[in-house]
C-alpha cells in the first residue's frame, strides 16, 4: 500500500502533532506514504471566498503534481484540505468551463491534470485498506477505561463523502473500539467547531467550541478524539477565553493518531501528547499477547 | 425611540443580480427554494446572523443585492456545509455563500476592519506569494490590519503555542516560487478571455 | 398504386386548438400547403376540430365533396383518434379510412419558433396525406367480456370497488396479501376532517366484505401471474399457507388464549410494533375474515430452518396446546402448503395502496435514535382505544412523577418528512397536513399537551379542511412555518434538559428557535409499495418516474391504465385522502362495469396476417411471437396466424425475411410513405427511392 | 420539407441554415406517450424529429432505417419501452438485437453508426425524450449531413457516364447484342 501524501500546511505548523503522530502509525502499519514534491497550499475555505477559479486551479496544481507521483491514491489528513481537493476534482468534471481555464492555467506551469486520483482521508484508508483486523493486531497496550469522544467535524463528511455516513459517521467510533477505548454517544460529532471564526469572531465561533466540549465533559469523556487541525486548534487552544465567557470546560484534544501511537505503545516523541495544552495525562498497561 | 422605515422599492433591486448568482457553477438549484428554513435550522451560525440563510437565498432570488452583499450573513458562514447536505432541494448554499463573499470582496463593500475578508485577503496574498501558508503569521498579519490591540489578548494563547512548540513566524514557501503568481495570472488571462 | 391515387379523395383538416396550436403554428399556411399535394380534393382549418361543429364539418364534407380519407391534425392520436373515428364513420366511411397528425403535443407545445414549427407540421401532415392513401377498410373486432371480477389490495379503495361490483350482482375475487382486509385506514383512529372513528366507517364495510355472496375474499394471498388480455384474463393467486384451515376456523380464538406462550412476545406488526402478539393471532379485533392464522417464524411447532424450497419444517416440538384448544374443530394445520388457484376474470382493479416513508432515512430527526421519536401511523395506534395502550398516549421513554410511564406534557409535530425533498420524495403526499393537524388535536384531547407544528406550507384543498385548520387554530395549538434542522437530546438551558430539543427556523417571524418537547412526531409521507414494480410488470402497467403506477390520461382516463381492462384506485396512483379514494374507487369500478355490461370489447383491427403467396415457410416468426399466435400448416408448408391471439405489436412483420407478413394500419406500404412523407421535398411519387435498401438488407 | 430546406434547431438560426433531419420511430406505449408527456410539460426541444408512430418498437423493420437514410434523413431515432417493460412482452428485445446487427452493417456502408439510435424511454419520462432529442441534434449536427440522395444522384451519373462510355466502346468495336441498350438518365440505376 503506497499514497501519496499531501500534509498541508496546518500538518506544518500548529497541527504539527497529526503529522508526527500518523506518519509513524502509518509506517507501523506498513502503509507507504511520498510527500508530495512541492505541493502548495490547498485553498482552504478563504480562498474559494475569494475566487474559486483560482482556488480550483491551486488545488489542481496539487491534483497534477500527485499524478506525476504516478500514485493513484492521495492522502490528505487534514479535513480542509480533504475536501477542498475533493471539491475541486468534482467542479472539473462538473464543469468544462472550469476545466478548460484551469488546464489551460496548469498547462503555463507545464503541469497537466487528468483529475483520476482518489483523494482519501487516513480514517478511510485505515479502516477500508488496512482493515481493523490489522490494527487490532498492532494493539499492545489497549485504551481500556478511556472514554472518547468521537469528534469528525464537518468537512471530511460533508458535502463529498463516500466512505462514511454523512449524518452518523462511525469510522472513527470502530476504530476506537479497536484501540480497546470506550466511545461515548456524542450527538455533536459532526457538529462546526466554528473553523476560523475563533479568531475572527470570537463570540461566535468560540461559543461552538464551548458547546462541543461542555456536551463532551457532560457524557463523562475524558478526551475528545479529532481528525482535523483546525478543530484541534480551536478546542485545545481557548480555554482561557472560553472560561472567561462562559465557563471551564478543560477536557483534552488529541488526534486519533495520537491514540493509534499510544495503543500501539510507540515512543513519546511518536504520539507527541506533549503538543497538546491541555495535556491527556493517560497511560495503557502493556498486556501480554499470546 | 428610533424608527426606521423597512419598505423596500423596486429601484432598491438590482435587476438581474439573482439570475447572475443562479448561472454559476453550482448556484443553479436556488432557482428551486421553497423557503422552508432548514438551512437556517441546521446552521449553527444563524444565530448571529442579520438575515437568516433563507433569506439571503430570497434576497438574492428577488435582485436585493446591496442587502445581501452588506449583511453578515455572508461572514459568518463557517462553510460546514450542513445546510448544503440538509437541503431538501439539494441547493449548494455554502456555494452561494462563497460566492455572494467574492463579489462583496470584490466590490469592497464590508465593513472596514471586518477581520474576516481581511483575513481572506491575506490568505489569499500568502498563497499567491509563497504557496503555502504559516498559520501564526498569518494570523498576526490578520490582527495587525484589523484589531491591533486585541492582538495583544493573543498573547496568552501565543506564548502557549510556543510551549508545546507549535509558534513559528517564519514563512515556508514552495521551492519553485513563482509558480503560484504564474498560475493565478494565468487563471486572470483564461477567465479575461472568457468575459470578452 | 398510381390508378389508386387518382381515386382517392382527401379531405385535410388543420385544428388550432383555440390558442395551443395556433399560437406556434401557421395553421392556414399548414392548410394552403397541404391543398396543393395529389389527392386533396379539400383543406381546411379549423378553431376547435373536437368540437361538435368541427366534427360535422368532417361529416358534411364526406357527403358533399364525396371524400374517401380524412386526415386531421390536431393533438395527440391517443387522445381524440377515437373522435374523430366516431366523425367519419357518422359520415357514411368506414373508420379506419382516417389518420391523425400530432401538431400539438409534437409540435405546437414542445417548439418555439412558428416558422420551424409550421415546417414540422407541414412535414407531418404529409406524411399522413401520402400514408392514408394506402389505408383499406377494416372490420372492428370484437371481443367478450368475461363478467367475473379481481380487486387486487383489500384497503378501503378495493373494499369499496369490491362491494360496489358485487351490489351490481358481479362475481368479485377480492385478494389481500396481509391476513385481513382494511388496509391502512383499520389501523386510523379518527379520520379528518369530520373525526369520525376509522373503525366505525371501515368495519361494517369489512363484514359485508366477508359475508357478500358475490365476493370470493382470499386474504394471506397474492396474484403470482397474469396471462389474457381484456375481458379474458386467466390469473394465478398465490393462497399462502396460514396453518389454519379457513373453512374450519370460527374465531374464537380460543387456540391464542391456550398458546404455550402464555403472554404475547413477539412484534405486533398491525400496532406498528408497540404492542406484542403470540405465534397464533388474529391481527386486530375486527379483523375480516375472523381466522386466526401461525407464524411459522416464531411457532414452537415449526423448526427455524427451512426446507431446500423455502417452506418451514415442522418440529412437533410444542405441546401443541392449540390444537387442544381447537378441539372437533380441528382448523389447525400444521402441514398446510402454500397453494396456486387459477381464476378466469375480463377486469382487474388494481387497489395496492401504498407505504409509509421509512423515518430513518431523515437521520437529522433521530427517528429510532431517540425512543420518544414517533412516526405518526405509531401514534395514530398511540391514541386509538384499541390500540396496544388501550388509547393512553404514554411514551417509550421516561416516567412520570409517579413511577408511571411519561404522559407527553409538550410535542412537536414535524409535517413533509420525506416528501417535498429532492433527496428523499420530491412529491407532496397530500395526507399529511391534514392528519397531522388530526392528530394535534387527538394528542391534545387526550394529553392536554402544548403541541407545536412544524410545516413548511398548510395544505388543506378539500372540504371541510381549511375549517379543520382554522378550529386547530382556535384549540390553540402552535404552528411554526419552518422545516425543522434538527431533533436532538443536548440542552442548552436548564428547560432542555432531558427533553428532545427541536432547532427550527420560524420563516415568518424570521428568527432560529430551539423548542424542547417530550414526544417528537413525524408525518412520514406516502411512497409507492416497495414492490411495485415488480406489481407493475405483473399487470403490464407502467409506473411514472417517481414509482406510482400511471394512469392512462390524468383528466380523461384517471382509473384506466395503458393495459385495457386493468383500472387503478387508490393510493397506488398517487397520495390521496380517504374521499378521494373511495370516489377513485366507484369510479374504477363504474368502468369495469360498463365494460362488463356492454359485454364486449371492441379491439384495434391492427393484427397481422400472412400472405400464403408469399410465406416461404420458413418459420422464423414463430418463435418470436410473446402469444404463440403464429401457428404452422405442416401440410401446406405455411405459417398462419391466429388473429384472435394477435395483439398487433408487429413484430413477426418487422422481421419476417420474404416481407409476406401484413400488420393492419401499420402496413409496409403506409409506413413506407410516411418515410418518404416526412422526408420529401416535393409530393412523393409512389414507390421506394432506388434499391440501395432492398439489395442491402441480408 | 416543401419550400423552405431543412429546419434549423436553434430557434434564431437562419433556415437556410443545414440541419439535421432526424426520423423517429416511437412505440405507441412508451415512448410516443413519453413525448405526449413531453408536451403536456410544455418541455422545449429542437424541431428537427419527425415521430412516426408504431405499436411496439418490434415493428421496426431495419428497411424503414435504411428507407429513411436514403430518402434524405440524416439519423434515425427508435424508441420503445426499456427492457422488461414492452407492452408486447419483449418486442423491444427484438428490436435490440436488430439494431445491433444494423449497427455493424452502417460501419460497413461508411455510415456513422450514432446516425441511428435506439433509446429505451418510458411513458413517464418526458424529460428524457427532450434530452435524447437536443443531444441526437447536436451529435448529428456535429457529424453534418449524411446526404444520400445526392450520393446516390452522383453515382448514378457515374454509372450512366461508365455505362455510355461502354457503350460506345463496343459500338466503335462492332455490334454486341448484350450491351445492346445503355441506360438513360433519368433512370435509377444503383450499383
Amino acid at each position: 500500500m503506497k499514497y501519496a501524501y499531501f500534509p498541508g500546511c496546518s500538518l506544518k505548523g500548529t497541527g504539527r502533532a497529526y503529522e508526527e503522530s500518523l506518519l509513524p502509525v502509518l509506517r507501523h502499519l506498513g502503509v507507504e506514504v511520498q510527500e508530495i514534491e512541492d505541493w502548495n497550499c490547498c485553498g482552504a475555505t478563504a480562498y474559494m471566498a475569494v475566487d474559486e477559479g483560482k482556488a480550483c486551479a491551486a488545488a489542481a496544481r496539487n491534483l497534477a503534481l500527485a499524478e506525476r507521483t504516478g500514485l493513484q491514491q492521495m492522502l490528505a489528513p487534514c479535513s480542509a484540505c480533504y475536501l477542498v481537493l475533493n471539491k475541486a476534482q468534482h467542479y472539473l468534471n462538473e464543469y468544462p468551463a472550469m476545466r478548460r481555464v484551469v488546464t489551460r492555467a496548469l498547462d503555463s506551469l507545464g503541469l497537466q491534470c487528468r483529475g483520476d486520483t482518489a483523494v482519501r482521508h487516513p480514517l478511510d484508508v485505515l479502516l477500508n485498506d488496512v482493515g481493523l483486523d490489522a490494527i487490532r493486531q498492532k494493539v499492545t497496550r489497549p485504551l481500556t477505561g478511556l472514554r472518547v469522544a468521537p469528534y469528525y467535524g464537518c468537512q471530511i463528511v460533508r458535502p463529498y463523502a463516500t466512505f462514511d455516513d454523512q449524518a452518523n459517521p462511525t469510522t472513527m467510533d470502530r476504530l476506537l473500539e479497536a484501540l480497546g477505548a470506550t466511545v461515548v454517544h456524542w450527538p455533536l460529532k459532526t457538529k462546526c467547531c466554528g473553523g476560523s471564526l475563533t479568531g475572527t469572531l470570537p463570540e461566535a465561533g468560540l461559543r461552538l467550541s464551548y458547546i462541543l466540549l461542555k456536551e463532551a465533559l457532560k457524557r463523562g469523556a475524558d478526551v475528545i478524539a479529532t481528525v482535523c487541525p483546525l478543530c484541534q486548534f480551536n478546542l485545545d487552544a481557548y480555554h482561557a477565553k472560553i472560561a472567561a465567557r462562559w465557563e471551564p470546560v478543560r477536557i483534552p484534544t488529541v488526534y486519533f493518531s495520537q491514540l493509534m501511537g499510544l495503543a500501539f505503545g510507540l515512543a513519546a516523541d511518536q504520539t507527541v501528547l506533549h503538543r497538546s495544552m491541555v495535556p491527556l495525562r493517560f497511560q495503557p498497561a502493556p498486556v501480554a499477547r499470546t | 425611540m428610533e424608527i426606521k422605515r423597512t419598505i423596500k422599492y423596486e429601484a432598491d433591486r438590482v435587476p438581474g443580480f439573482g439570475r447572475e448568482v443562479m448561472s454559476v457553477p453550482g448556484c443553479e438549484a436556488l432557482e428551486h427554494c421553497i423557503q422552508c428554513g432548514t438551512c437556517s435550522g441546521v446552521c449553527p451560525l444563524s444565530i448571529y446572523m442579520d438575515y437568516t440563510p433563507r433569506q439571503v437565498m430570497e434576497l438574492v432570488r428577488s435582485d436585493f443585492k446591496n442587502e445581501v452583499l452588506r449583511s453578515h450573513t455572508i461572514w459568518l458562514c463557517a462553510s460546514c456545509y450542513a445546510c448544503t447536505v440538509e437541503c431538501p432541494r439539494q441547493i449548494r448554499i455554502t456555494d452561494i455563500m462563497y460566492e455572494l463573499k467574492q463579489r462583496a470582496i470584490k466590490e469592497g463593500v464590508y465593513p472596514p476592519r471586518f477581520p474576516i475578508p481581511v483575513l481572506a485577503e491575506e490568505f489569499t496574498k500568502m498563497v499567491r506569494n509563497h504557496g503555502r501558508i504559516s498559520e501564526t503569521r498569518l494570523v498576526t498579519r490578520m490582527y495587525l490590519r484589523t484589531h491591533p490591540l486585541a492582538a495583544l489578548g493573543m498573547a496568552g494563547l501565543g506564548l502557549n503555542l510556543m510551549k508545546t512548540g507549535r509558534f513559528s513566524l517564519t514563512q515556508d514557501r514552495i521551492e519553485r516560487h513563482g509558480e503560484m503568481e504564474k498560475l493565478m495570472a494565468a487563471v486572470d488571462r483564461e477567465n479575461g478571455k472568457a468575459d470578452a | 398504386m398510381k390508378a389508386k391515387r387518382d381515386e382517392v379523395r382527401i379531405g385535410f383538416y388543420v385544428c388550432h386548438c383555440g390558442h395551443n396550436i395556433a399560437a406556434m403554428v401557421d395553421c392556414a399556411a399548414v392548410a394552403r400547403y397541404i391543398a396543393t399535394l395529389p389527392g386533396v380534393v379539400l383543406s381546411r382549418d379549423y378553431k376547435y376540430m373536437c368540437s361538435d361543429p368541427g366534427q360535422e364539418l368532417i361529416q358534411q364534407d364526406i357527403r358533399e365533396y364525396g371524400l374517401n380519407r380524412v386526415v386531421v391534425a390536431s393533438c395527440s392520436p391517443l387522445l381524440h383518434e377515437h373522435t374523430f373515428r366516431g366523425a367519419v364513420t357518422a359520415g357514411g366511411l368506414n373508420p379506419y379510412f382516417f389518420h391523425m397528425v400530432n401538431i400539438r403535443e409534437h409540435d405546437s407545445w414542445v417548439h418555439t419558433d412558428r416558422v420551424l414549427a409550421t415546417e414540422k407540421a407541414k412535414d407531418l401532415a404529409r406524411a399522413a396525406v401520402e400514408r392514408v392513401v394506402h389505408h383499406k377498410p377494416l372490420e372492428i373486432k370484437k371481443v367478450p367480456i368475461h363478467p367475473d371480477v379481481l380487486v387486487v389490495g383489500g384497503g378501503i379503495a378495493g373494499i369499496h370497488a369490491a362491494l360496489t361490483l358485487a351490489n351490481a350482482g358481479k362475481k368479485v375475487f377480492l385478494v389481500e396479501r396481509e391476513p385481513s382486509i382494511g388496509g391502512h385506514m383499520a389501523k386510523f383512529d379518527k379520520t379528518f376532517p369530520t373525526l369520525d372513528c376509522a373503525a366505525c366507517i371501515l368495519t361494517p364495510k369489512m363484514s359485508e366484505v366477508g359475508s357478500h355472496p358475490n365476493i370470493t375474499l382470499w386474504t394471506w394471498s397474492e396474484v403470482v401471474k397474469v396471462d389474457g388480455y381484456v375481458g379474458n384474463y386467466t390469473v394465478q393467486i398465490k393462497r399462502k399457507a396460514r396453518y389454519v384451515i379457513e373453512d374450519l376456523c370460527t374465531g374464537c380464538q380460543d387456540c391464542i388464549a391456550h398458546c404455550v406462550y402464555k403472554e404475547p412476545k413477539f412484534d405486533d406488526l398491525f400496532n406498528e410494533r408497540l404492542g406484542k402478539r403470540k405465534p397464533v393471532y388474529i391481527p386486530f379485533p375486527q379483523a375480516t375474515p375472523q381466522v386466526v392464522l401461525i407464524d411459522p417464524e416464531v411457532c414452537l411447532n415449526f423448526k427455524r430452518n427451512k426446507n431446500p424450497d423455502g417452506t418451514p419444517v415442522v418440529s412437533d416440538k410444542c405441546k401443541k396446546t392449540c390444537v387442544e384448544a381447537c378441539g372437533e374443530k380441528r382448523a389447525i394445520d400444521f402441514t398446510q402448503k402454500d397453494q396456486v388457484v387459477e381464476i378466469k376474470v375480463g377486469t382487474i382493479l388494481v387497489c395496492t395502496g401504498f407505504k409509509t416513508f421509512d423515518a430513518r432515512r431523515v437521520p437529522a430527526y433521530g427517528y429510532g435514535v431517540y425512543p420518544n421519536v414517533y412516526t405518526a401511523l405509531e401514534v395514530e395506534r398511540l391514541v386509538n382505544a384499541s390500540g396496544p395502550t388501550g388509547g393512553q398516549v404514554v411514551l417509550r421513554q421516561g416516567t412520570n412523577p409517579d413511577g408511571s410511564p411519561k404522559n407527553p406534557r409538550s410535542i412537536g409535530i414535524i409535517h413533509c418528512v420525506g416528501s417535498r425533498d429532492k433527496k428523499t420524495n420530491l412529491w407532496c403526499s397530500r395526507v399529511c397536513c391534514m392528519y397531522s393537524m388530526k392528530l394535534a388535536h387527538l394528542l391534545k384531547e387526550h394529553t392536554g399537551a402544548e403541541i407545536y407544528n412544524f410545516y413548511i406550507d398548510i395544505r388543506t384543498p378539500g372540504k371541510g379542511y381549511e375549517e379543520f385548520y382554522n378550529k386547530l387554530l382556535e384549540e390553540g395549538t402552535h404552528f411554526i412555518r419552518g422545516r425543522v434542522g434538527e431533533v436532538t437530546d443536548w440542552a442548552m438551558t436548564p428547560e432542555e434538559e432531558g427533553k428532545l430539543v427541536i432547532r427550527v427556523e420560524d420563516t415568518l417571524a424570521g428568527v432560529v428557535r430551539r423548542i424542547p418537547v417530550d414526544m417528537v412526531v413525524l408525518a412520514t409521507g406516502l411512497e409507492p409499495q416497495a414492490d411495485a414494480d415488480a406489481v407493475r410488470r405483473l399487470f403490464n402497467m407502467s409506473c411514472g418516474g417517481d414509482g406510482w403506477f400511471l394512469e392512462r390520461h390524468p383528466k380523461l382516463a384517471p382509473v384506466n391504465t395503458f393495459t385495457d381492462g386493468v383500472f387503478l384506485a387508490g393510493c397506488c396512483q398517487g397520495p390521496k385522502d380517504i374521499p378521494d379514494t373511495v370516489a377513485q374507487a366507484g369510479a374504477a369500478a363504474a368502468e369495469a362495469l360498463a365494460l362488463i355490461d356492454k359485454g364486449y370489447v371492441e379491439q384495434e383491427p391492427n393484427t397481422a396476417h400472412i400472405l400464403d403467396a408469399e410465406c416461404s415457410g420458413c418459420k422464423s416468426c414463430i418463435p418470436l411471437c410473446p402469444y404463440t399466435a403464429i401457428l404452422f400448416d405442416e401440410t401446406r408448408q405455411k405459417a398462419y396466424i391466429n388473429e384472435a391471439l394477435c395483439k398487433g405489436c408487429g413484430t413477426c412483420v418487422g422481421s419476417c425475411p420474404s416481407g409476406s407478413i401484413v400488420q393492419n394500419l401499420f402496413e409496409d406500404a403506409e409506413i413506407f410513405s410516411e418515410i418518404a412523407g416526412v422526408l420529401a421535398d416535393e409530393p412523393v411519387a409512389a414507390g421506394r427511392p432506388g434499391n440501395l435498401t432492398q439489395a442491402a438488407i441480408p | 420539407m416543401s419550400q423552405a430546406p431543412a429546419p434549423a434547431a436553434a430557434p434564431a438560426a437562419n433556415p437556410r441554415d443545414w440541419s439535421p433531419r432526424i426520423v423517429a420511430f416511437f412505440c405507441n406505449w412508451c415512448t410516443y406517450t413519453a413525448a405526449d408527456l413531453a408536451g403536456v410539460s410544455r418541455l422545449k426541444y429542437a424541431p428537427n424529429v419527425r415521430v412516426i408512430r408504431l405499436m411496439c418498437s418490434g415493428r421496426v423493420d431495419p428497411q424503414f432505417i435504411l428507407d429513411a437514410l436514403a430518402r434524405g434523413a440524416d439519423a434515425v431515432l427508435v424508441g420503445g419501452c426499456h427492457p422488461g417493460d414492452c407492452h408486447y412482452v419483449e418486442g423491444n428485445y427484438k428490436m435490440l438485437r436488430r439494431h445491433q446487427l444494423l449497427q455493424r452493417m452502417l460501419t460497413d456502408l461508411g455510415i456513422e453508426p450514432e446516425r441511428v439510435r435506439l433509446e429505451w424511454i418510458s411513458a413517464a419520462e418526458g424529460e428524457k425524450v427532450k434530452r435524447v432529442i437536443n443531444e441526437m441534434t447536436e451529435q448529428i449536427k456535429a457529424l453534418g449531413p449524411l446526404g444520400l440522395p445526392r450520393k446516390f444522384a452522383e453515382w448514378d451519373r457515374e454509372v450512366i457516364a461508365l455505362a455510355r462510355e461502354v457503350h460506345a466502346r463496343d459500338a466503335a468495336a462492332g455490334p454486341c447484342p448484350a450491351h445492346a441498350a445503355a441506360p438513360q438518365p433519368g433512370e435509377t440505376v444503383h450499383a
